[in-house]
């Protein structure tokens, strides 16, 4: 059986969105069903993978543990808002340049949650990124290179800061 | 999920009324990390949830020096051990709550949610139990106290009634020379429920030669996070020595009553009981040395 | 063999030929779309009209249907159709390969969903089409089925007791065309003799004996299944889903929907990870019944992570025994070993490749193996990277590292000693011709790694060697040139880690163009030749391979039409690195791509290859650990794989099947398990409690690559893909016996084993 | 003439003889040899007219695609053994 939907307007990757959903649905079934936001992927649907992970008011959650009831008002980011209009973002052409994925499929969470990393300590140490990215699974590469990819992400984004 | 309702409230009071009136199966929404999940596969049923996170006194996480710090129920651990205060007066807290899931969790799970899932390997609850925590709680018949280490009645049951809120958790202000320490046990280095997990405290006296008094409790050991009052007894008075801290780290062996299940076996975890509790004594006693 | 420092990983080579695209590092076509989220996988297609299917699954691990009742679940608003076992059409007994391997197609079917017996906890009993995921879920609770509960069989060597309860009543063993007197759980036998092994055992001056077993592991890939079908009213059916090959899906659909070929399509979406589970069918036959019982609209279906660890994958637990002997040299002379492996529900464990994997990197006259495919009440398994090789060359490499230590030998040179070199016969008999292995050992006593110092506490190192003999198979290409220059590829190969840009750069340095210049595509089965999946260690070696062909015959072509502008004989004109030239005269490709209207019209080339000259792969693997005596945990403080890879086509990627197969072998050897209560439930079925390494768990896995070219490729290619998970389960162990001396004979060795391990050794 | 390596299960068929030369210009020529020298070797090894598919058969040192049609050379060396899957 159906409940009635509720009406939620929040705002995404910057732009105001408004949709109807039911309470039971989570934030990740609304971003990939109703709004076509497709990047966000389910990998267990329990907060276990991190193929989900968006950034919800500046700190990064699993989507598919929020109920899309709960961003009204509030601001989400997902991977499709990481890169700007100038391009891709430093993290995701230092994925590319490092070889950081290989299927594919765990790559949009990890970028998130890099991004929310690197916001939040633009310095991170290799024990430190390890750290941060244990809430995200990843079964092809064993993470060397994923790791390398964001240390040297760091690294740019310092240097392009000082540059200004 | 079986379809349901749901509410987002601003106030306690507004909490309170569906809790009260018993019409409806109600469960209470902060960070959702179990309850969802839970839903989800059936494990728990309701009809209507209540999101508390707009409710100013379950977020907020106060300090001062006179009454100690005040964590509301819905505060996500990733709050708490940001707080300034927290990280000053209580590391022994920062270490469970910074255990309690992976980023995407810290950032969602709350301090209530860990106490009213009441799961055996609670991280927070040895924690919070060494250092002598209370939850308050709130009904339309006003509030009552209960000390953490009563609050968890079996897996999964606490002593909330069905109209009753736990509002927040309150900790004492930092005593001189006490120090506190939790820390777990896991098979990976992240991503686990605790094979078992120990929290110990401890107040030295001045030379910080001898016990003045210590708590100790384990997660994963018994159907709730155990206080083991023995511990303290027997360390009250003692001198500091890897001989008392290991008599007390049997002791608390002796106590623990664990099972065997996919995480770990009873005998495994008897082991660890002394282990983990020998290794967060003696860190407790390092803290209370600085 | 010269070394040369390529970023953390080593490339030593031989001599080989100076390539131009062969050997660099160029940024893969498809990465943008994939760190952006555009990329496109199985479960991203939104198609008008599209409704969701659910399967119900058994909540029982042996029991017999007595009855289906699905008229309340037909009744639900949003409801359109439900589907049974009896809407699948019986299929007699009938062996065939499909995708890879063989399939019994009655037990395909069974397997798709279950006819009068439930065999495993998840098998599936019916499915569900709705309008939405929920009301599909909530339907399903509302199907009622009865079952007589059976006692499951859920050991290996219980389920070979003469008086084990069956679970397929009508299966004898075959004993290679002979079928046993009396039905039992055992599928197969198949034995390996070669030499005498008594002899071998006399000659011997030192034996060693041990037993293992290993638990039941899930491939983990990332992404779920999921199938999504249109079924039109003309009798087409198109299909959308994740797989590792599209070819064998539309094989495997044809058959247990009894449709012939033509009428389906199927087209690969991205795939999020395979390592061989995904190359059997689950949902793509039930979303295409689906789809027509609901008036032709189409459904998609996505498994759960506990339907994917309950019912897919996984790759058998095994119980292996083995005796090996050596003489006063330190020679070996004689191997006798048992091997039983759960095959799961139905027939076929890859017992049979884990008997050649083995010893395969060793030399010994005399073999006597035994191996046995067993049915027990757990899904039935699939391919798992080097199916049937970890577990195998975990026993054999513990004890080889016995032997070592038994002769005070250092355990490379005893490896070295008695490892395989080239035109040797194999333990599973084969000869191998031109090999690598030899190599892997010298790179690694030479390596820094080995000779560096260990300064903790309870820390230990561990060596380990391993083989695969990968594969070759079939596969399609072809290209068409655009007036640009450049060339668009369209290949049969699912792309499930960077060989869409391997394939393409074999194309283009045949044609002497900038990988940048061709653009892949994996074409879908109306779209390209038939091209086996994505497993053995084959793509990036055949594929690469067809696409080879396609270059040369594209050249061919050019330089015709080279011939036609200038006015000269095809035979005159010389063609180099992208260009032509005759005497002084010269055009480069560019230019005569923009001329191919006046000389004949459009140029393209297809190409269909099925090389047989596959280079078997080895490698060995270097491990530090530390080991907690107090808690039995295992850290990992250093590790480095050397691996014979033929030839890198494309390093970064090379480097990553290496990483990921360790990564892989890591968790199987130390925390990975399937975990089922006496009724047979299956109690870890999430990714918490199946614990696949995080972040924190690993080091940075450093890798050299030893290059021994392939003489039956091209560019020496030799597959890759699976030889790396084989020696991290062995190595693992034999550092932990370093580390705190207990030599573990079952995995995962997990803590709580180290630690019963470390009390056992106490008392 | 080429050499075949009898099958280990099939060893009490050819008495016990683990080596046979055994004439013949392909897989499915040898394999009928084999059946003259000794009978029943043949339904051992082939499903009707094709190499059972649980069985792979190896010329001088690679598993043959050919199968049953695999032109041999005087002396090749051919061996039967499990099927390999790929992951």
């Amino acid at each position: 059986m159906m409940t009635k939907k509720l009406h939620v307007h929040t705002v995404i990757n910057g732009e105001e969105v408004e949709f109807l959903c039911e309470p039971r649905q989570s934030l990740l079934e609304v971003l990939r069903d109703t709004l076509g936001l497709t990047g966000s992927k389910e990998g267990c649907n329990n907060g276990n993978c991190g193929a989900c992970n968006v950034i919800l008011d500046g700190s990064l959650v699993n989507s598919c543990l929020v109920l899309a009831v709960e961003v009204e008002g509030r601001s989400v980011v997902t991977i499709e808002g990481i890169a700007g209009p100038e391009g891709l973002h430093p993290i995701q052409q230092k994925f590319l340049e490092h070889a950081a994925l290989q299927c594919g499929f765990c790559t949009p969470g990890f970028i998130v949650a890099a991004k929310a990393l690197l916001d939040q300590n633009p310095n991170p140490s290799e024990e430190e990124v390890r750290h941060w990215l244990s809430g995200n699974l990843c079964r092809c590469t064993g993470y060397d290179k994923i790791v390398r990819a964001v240390l040297d992400t760091a690294q740019v984004m310092a240097l392009q800061s000082t540059k200004r | 999920m079986q379809s349901l309702d749901y509410l987002s409230v601003r106030s306690i009071e507004e909490t309170l009324a569906p809790l009260s009136n018993g019409k409806r199966h109600v469960k209470i929404l902060s960070g959702g990390t179990d309850l969802l999940v839970q839903l989800r596969e059936g494990i728990t049923q309701a009809d209507l949830i209540i999101d508390v996170k707009n409710v100013p006194e379950l977020v907020e996480v106060t300090f001062n020096s006179a009454e100690g710090l005040r964590i509301g129920a819905a505060a996500p651990c990733s709050q708490i051990c940001h707080n300034a205060a927290v990280l000053e007066h209580y590391p022994g807290l920062v270490d469970a709550f910074s255990l309690i899931g992976g980023v995407q969790i810290q950032n969602r799970a709350s301090i209530g949610g860990n106490l009213c899932n009441a799961s055996p390997a609670a991280d927070a609850i040895p924690a919070l139990i060494v250092h002598q925590a209370v939850c308050v709680i709130s009904s339309p018949m006003g509030e009552r106290r209960v000390p953490v280490e009563q609050f968890c009645t079996a897996p999964g049951k606490t002593v909330l009634r069905p109209d009753e809120l736990l509002v927040s958790v309150h900790i004492p202000p930092p005593r001189h020379n006490f120090g506190a320490h939790y820390q777990r046990f896991i098979p990976r280095n992240e991503m686990d429920i605790a094979v078992v997990g120990a929290g110990a405290s401890v107040t030295l006296d001045e030379e910080g030669n001898t016990f003045q008094s210590a708590r100790l409790a384990l997660a994963a050991v018994a159907p709730t996070p155990l206080f083991i009052p023995e511990v303290g007894e027997f360390l009250a008075g003692k001198g500091v020595s890897s001989e008392t801290i290991e008599q007390a780290a049997l002791i608390a062996r002796a106590a623990a009553r664990p099972i065997s299940d996919l995480r770990g076996t009873a005998e495994q975890r008897k082991k660890l009981s002394a282990v983990l509790a020998k290794r967060t004594l003696e860190k407790a006693v390092e803290r209370a040395r600085v | 063999m010269s070394a040369e420092k390529t970023g953390d990983s080593t490339l030593s080579k031989e001599h080989n030929p100076t390539y131009q695209v062969i050997g660099t590092r160029p940024i893969r076509q498809d990465g943008t779309d994939k760190v952006t989220g555009r990329a496109q996988f199985g479960a991203d297609i939104h198609l008008p009209g599209m409704l969701f299917g659910a399967v119900l699954r058994s909540p029982h691990a042996h029991a017999r249907i007595l009855s289906i009742d699905t008229s309340q679940a037909e009744t639900v608003p949003g409801v359109r159709a439900v589907v049974t076992g009896a809407d699948l059409a019986d299929l007699e007994d009938k062996v065939t390969e499909l995708g890879e391997g063989t399939i019994n197609l009655r037990h395909q079917s069974w397997n798709t969903l279950a006819r009068q017996k439930v065999l495993y906890y998840g098998h599936p009993v019916a499915a569900v089409s709705a309008s939405s995921p929920h009301i599909a879920e909530e339907a399903l609770a509302l199907i009622e089925v009865t079952y007589e509960v059976l006692e499951p069989v859920l050991e290996v060597c219980a389920a070979m007791h003469p008086n084990a309860p069956l679970l397929i009543e009508d299966m004898y063993t075959d004993e290679l065309g002979q079928k046993s007197e009396k039905p039992s759980n055992v599928a197969a036998h198949y034995q390996t003799r070669i030499g005498d092994v008594e002899k071998g055992f006399e000659s011997a001056t030192v034996i060693v004996e041990k037993e293992f077993r290993t638990s039941m592991v899930h491939q983990g890939y990332i992404e779920p299944q999921n199938g999504t079908a249109l079924y039109n009213p003309d009798g087409q059916l198109t299909i959308w889903c994740s797989t590792q090959g599209s070819f064998g899906v539309r094989d495997q659909v044809s058959e247990i929907l009894q449709i012939p070929v033509s009428k389906i399509k199927v087209v690969p979406m991205e795939i999020g990870g395979g390592f061989g589970g995904k190359n059997p069918v689950y949902l793509e036959p039930l979303a295409a019944l689906l789809s027509k019982k609901s008036g032709y609209q189409p459904v998609k279906m996505t498994m759960s992570r506990s339907d994917v660890l309950a019912a897919t994958g996984p790759t058998s637990g095994s119980y292996i025994h083995i005796k090996l002997g050596a003489d006063s040299d330190g020679k070996l002379t004689a191997v006798e070993a048992t091997m039983l492996y759960e095959a799961g529900a139905f027939p076929g464990s890859p017992v049979g490749s884990g008997m050649g994997v083995m010893f395969g990197p060793y030399k010994i006259e005399n073999v006597l193996i035994d191996g046995y495919d067993v049915l027990v009440n757990k899904p039935r398994t699939a391919a798992y990277r080097a199916p049937g090789g970890t577990n195998a060359a975990y026993a054999a490499e513990v004890m080889i590292d016995m032997l070592s230590e038994k002769f005070g030998m250092d355990p490379l040179e005893f490896r070295q000693l008695n490892g395989v070199k080239n035109g040797d016969r194999s333990t599973f008999g084969a000869t191998y011709q031109r090999i690598g292995y030899q190599e892997t050992l010298e790179a690694a006593r030479k390596h820094p790694h080995y000779s560096a110092p260990l300064e903790k506490a309870n820390s230990g190192r561990g060596v380990a060697s391993g083989f695969w003999f990968n594969y070759g198979g079939k596969s399609s290409a072809s290209a068409s040139l655009n007036p640009d220059g450049t060339v668009s590829l369209i290949e049969g190969s699912v792309d499930i880690g960077g060989s869409r840009t391997s394939i393409a750069m074999q194309l283009a340095e045949g044609l002497g163009i900038s990988v940048d210049d061709v653009r892949p595509f994996v074409g879908d089965t109306d779209s390209v030749g038939y091209t086996e999946g994505t497993y053995g260690s084959r793509t990036t070696f055949a594929t690469g391979w067809a696409a080879y062909e396609v270059s040369q015959k594209l050249i061919k072509q050019l330089v015709e039409r080279a011939a036609k502008l200038w006015e000269v004989h095809p035979e005159e004109i010389s063609y180099q690195n992208g260009g032509f030239s005759i005497g002084e005269k010269h055009m480069s490709l560019k230019e005569l791509a923009g001329k191919l209207d006046e000389t004949g019209g459009p140029i393209m080339a297809s190409a269909t290859v099925r090389p047989g000259e596959y280079g078997p792969g080895f490698a060995t693997h270097i491990v530090d650990v530390e080991v907690d005596p107090e808690t039995g945990k295992v850290t990992i403080l250093r590790y480095t794989a050397v691996q014979d890879v033929g030839k890198a086509i494309y390093p970064d990627y090379v480097e990553g099947q290496i990483q990921g197969g360790v990564a892989q072998g890591v968790g199987w050897a130390l925390n990975e398990e399937y975990m089922y209560d006496p009724q047979g439930k299956l109690t870890n079925t999430n990714l918490l409690d199946y614990r696949m390494p995080v972040a924190l768990d690993l080091p940075m896995i450093d890798t050299v690559m030893v290059e021994v070219a392939n003489p039956g490729h091209p560019y020496g290619v030799r597959g890759v893909g699976e030889v790396p998970i084989v020696p991290p389960a062995g190595a693992l162990a034999n550092a932990i016996y370093q580390a705190v001396g207990v030599r573990l004979n079952s995995l995962p060795m997990s803590p709580g084993q180290i630690l019963e391990a470390l009390q056992a050794e106490k008392d | 003439m080429p050499v075949v390596w009898i099958p280990a299960l099939l060893l009490p068929l050819s008495e016990g003889r683990q080596k046979v030369n055994v004439p013949g210009k392909t897989i499915r020529q040898v394999i009928d040899n084999l059946e003259r020298e000794y009978p029943g070797i043949r339904q051992r090894l082939l499903d009707s007219d094709r190499l059972r598919p649980n069985i792979s058969v190896v010329v001088d040192g690679l598993i043959s695609q050919e199968k049953l049609r695999h032109k041999l050379e005087d002396h090749s060396e051919i061996q039967f053994i499990p099927a390999i899957s790929g992951g």
